[in-house]
């Protein structure tokens, strides 16, 4: 079994609208530590991202050139340290599937380019209360998935648990980068948006391959 | 929430507007993508200045675009930081072929954002200055670095005078940075503000009870104290900020009380009162002052103190002629 | 209650004392009793110039002080008018052998208390204007007839002006008369303020309704709406306004929009914005703009549109040259 | 019986206390219909007044120059309307009373000299909400009882009682004088507070002579 254009479409569109349902909750875990747009920032950019999705005159030729639409789109409408992360992680992980087909070992391409851009941009490594504590063991869950010989629906489930507890365990850590670290101790004790929303996109991802 | 608003996805929009229309002979609104410039532009051959950040802080930066400051600043949404293809054109426009120096707050969206936008205006000579005041915020290597507060205006007004006389942009770069290392800044909050979008306060906030040590994105600061007299916050305010600068005395000063939206002036005049008082006590001189509601958090109740170790040429910079719709003389 | 301050009694003495501190160049303070003069004085052979009220209304009217605009600058307690023997020293030190204009707004504490004054400085050629702009009251023969408001600003920018350029008091008089004739406002509150001795709000406004036609005091409006967009509002407060100016097309206006101490400027250009849709929609060219916090309600939320009928001389008088802490071209 | 210098004094002295007694009431009043500042203006004036006592080298002449003591303390304290409305009443009624006892007819000048100050100053008639709506009934009282030989603690308990009516009978009315004349309808229903304030002060005068 292998993913194809159609997935990816299915997993943007997905995106934005578990990133719409759970607009308030973002919104709420950001209002703890940081300054309460992260569900704003992503709400607005999925919803661009959509429409310039339906405003396509033609299906796109490779999951790449779907993934680059939302690079770009996140890109010029997220703003915030959202924008470029989740920007640059979706440009890292176009260049990686400049294809029509992605089997399992295509995925976790995918997933370690995006995680690779993350870093890039952000200088982040885990254990800093950020999206890299849930996109890191997801990637690594998503090897050591497709190594066993799961599907790419498989792999990307793996991956979505693992980034779920990724995210869960970022609850009592002591943020140190990102805007929730100016308050030091104080940011421990909540869960960070932006691994909650990396866990909400990669469940996405792996309902739209189910 | 109460709002003179009519939409919170439009408020940006509409009140560059509303800016732009109001002020036509200092400022010009670009729109899809949105910025500020000069009515002018940038003087041919002048080092061209942005800056950028979330909205919702007003007057900054749009307010201070104009000549003598900023040519160009890139509103982003609400407290949200502006992105590279806003950026990006900003910074081609404030560009007259003497290169730009981009003056960033420091948080992470600020400063990728930005980094993203000189990689996109590849045709521009960019050089990047980052504002890191807020003694509130630990330093070290293992948090993302001061926030960039209230200080930010300092810089922008003396890299902006430097440009203005003809600085080329190592100078200019070099005026800005020697402003950063000499500026300090410290906030609190009575209340918290409530970004349109969000619909509720940023935080929460007993009656009794306010944040020492806030940023001016309404997120919570370092610690909350007992509500005290405005005395006693001053000092919890300027003692963390001249110890930073390590002022022993006989040094001049800059001494900038600033509001944060929603405090009367009266306020921050008795907050300026005993912040000098605080600083003659040391025996500092306050040569210049600065007093208003200059970086804001829309409409927060609270103030934060910032202090800037002036010397002949900052001083004389910051006296040079300005003329933005915010800060004029 | 949440302030900066030490104590409800000495807030506005200290506020004081801060303010001089901030801006000796500007103005100079005097205190038992407490009032504010340029700090250098009216000069000889001018009209002078003085104001008062109540404070809380910062910075009206202290940060008008200064060339071009007031002499002197009467502060009373908390919304409360300043006393006569507090008004009568400013009264004489703002003469310079060439009379002096009290520029009055229409409350009965003020009338009275100038009045008085004026009986106490008879060495002093007093003359006075009461300044009575505010629509959202009936004008009747049964009401103290009108307040004055945010058009007090424009009083005293123009009066002052025809002061500086050398008009006698007659003829300053006759300017002010002008600008009071032409000039109307109206406001609304999305919050009450809370005066610090009283400790808790003006009024009692629930989450979901504003008061339309407020005045500067914290007093309650005529009537309680339920809360609407910025561009309906607007439109409530630009109409009775343009209306009773009788704006039927082709005039020029100054169009103000006055923040009330607690909104975010970025709220005040969303209000700007349709006002001045709405004006040229009547095809009224706004020719003048003034928009930010000078005539304020402590931390009131909300706003005041104001508009005045330009014609070349008041024009000219609104460009001429004013340094004071608030205004300055 | 008489009134002397003494009783002046202890009115003074009562006026204070009540007026700090009732100061928020004065305060919430002011707040219904004004600007909330009635009982914190007399709080000032009246403290300032008491201190100005303490600090007289010698007990005052005549009861005039208590009156006096009071009308200049109040002008230059007070501020607002109730400032020079009640300085110009202590004011009339300190020229009325150079002398160092009153009988009756002396209490009625006193008080008929106070509402003519205050007409003169503020020129408010009965039926517009104001402290005239006290003071007036307050003062045809006194002649009433004057005139039916009721002794000066008598007078002043009349003219109390009548000013206590007619700060009640306030409620109904819509301002039309003042800043509660700003409100129009919105006026009626409330109790003026300078209506109020007159009460007291007359109170007070009547128990410093009982
Ligand atoms: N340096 C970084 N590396 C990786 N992720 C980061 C970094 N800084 C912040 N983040 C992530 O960004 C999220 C906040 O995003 P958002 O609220 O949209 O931006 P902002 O903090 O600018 O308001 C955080 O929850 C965190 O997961
Ligand atoms: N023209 C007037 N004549 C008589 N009394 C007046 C007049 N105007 C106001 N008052 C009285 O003054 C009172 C208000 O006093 P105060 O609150 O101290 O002053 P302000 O209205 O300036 O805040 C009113 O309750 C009313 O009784
Ligand atoms: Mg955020
Ligand atoms: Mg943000
Ligand atoms: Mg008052
Ligand atoms: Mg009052």
């Amino acid at each position: 079994m292998t993913l194809d254009v159609a997935w990816a479409v299915d997993w943007v569109r997905r995106s934005a609208q578990t990133v719409t349902e759970h607009r308030e909750e973002l919104i709420e875990l950001d209002r703890q530590i940081g300054d309460g747009d992260h569900g704003e920032n992503l709400f607005r950019g999925f919803s661009a991202v959509v429409a310039k999705l339906d405003a396509l005159p033609a299906e796109p030729a490779d999951i790449g050139e779907v993934l680059r639409l939302v690079a770009t789109t996140l890109m010029s409408t997220v703003g915030g340290a959202a924008g470029p992360l989740y920007g640059t992680a979706y440009l890292r992980a176009a260049k990686a599937t400049g294809v029509t087909q992605l089997d399992s070992h295509g995925v976790v391409a995918l997933l370690e380019a995006a995680l690779e851009g993350i870093v890039a941009r952000g200088k982040a490594t885990t254990g800093e209360k950020t999206m890299v504590d849930a996109w890191t063991p997801a990637t690594e869950a998503a090897v050591a998935a497709a190594d066993g010989g799961a599907s790419p629906a498989q792999v990307l489930a793996a991956a979505a648990d693992a980034a779920r507890d990724g995210a869960e365990a970022t609850i009592p850590l002591v943020a140190t980068k990102g805007r929730a670290s100016y308050l030091g101790e104080r940011s421990a004790g909540h869960l960070d948006p932006g691994a909650r929303s990396t866990e909400l996109i990669l469940r996405a991802a792996a309902q739209a391959a189910a | 929430m109460k709002k003179l608003i009519n939409d919170p996805q439009t408020v940006v929009a509409e009140s560059l507007e509303g800016f732009g229309a109001a002020h036509p002979d200092v400022v010009a609104i670009h729109r899809d993508p949105w910025f500020v410039t000069r009515a002018g532009g940038t003087s041919a051959g002048k080092v061209g200045l942005v800056s950028g950040g979330g909205s919702g802080h007003e007057p900054l930066h749009g307010g201070f675009v104009g000549a003598g400051m900023l040519d160009a600043a890139v509103p982003g949404a609400m407290f949200t930081s502006p992105t590279p293809d806003q950026i990006a054109p900003a910074l081609q426009a404030a560009d007259a072929g003497a290169g730009v120096l981009a003056i960033v707050k420091n948080y992470t969206g600020d400063v990728l954002n930005f980094e993203m936008a000189a990689e996109l205006a590849d045709d521009v000579e960019v050089r990047t200055v980052v504002v890191n005041d807020d003694v509130a915020v630990e330093d070290s290597l293992y948090t993302a670095g001061r926030r960039g507060v209230a200080g930010t205006v300092a810089v922008e007004k003396i890299a902006g005078a430097a440009a203005e006389r003809g600085d080329d942009l190592d100078a200019v770069v070099a005026v800005a940075e020697k402003v950063i290392a000499n500026v300090r800044s410290m906030g609190v909050a009575l209340t918290a503000c409530t970004v349109p979008h969000a619909g509720k306060p940023s935080f929460d906030l007993p009656d009794d009870e306010i944040e020492i040590g806030i940023g001016i994105h309404g997120e919570p600061g370092r610690r909350r104290i007992p509500l005290a007299g405005a005395d006693e916050i001053t000092e919890l305010l300027l003692t963390p900020v001249a110890d930073d600068l390590g002022l022993t005395g006989g040094e001049k000063v800059l001494l900038f009380v600033n509001g944060m939206g929603g405090t009367p002036a009266s306020e921050l005049y008795v907050v300026y009162r005993q912040a000098r008082a605080l600083l003659e006590g040391r025996g500092v001189e306050v040569s210049r002052s600065l007093v208003g509601n200059y970086v804001t958090s829309l409409e927060m109740q609270g103030a934060s103190v910032t202090v800037l170790r002036l010397d002949d040429e900052l001083t004389a910079l910051w006296d040079a002629p300005v003329h933005t719709t915010a800060l004029r003389w």
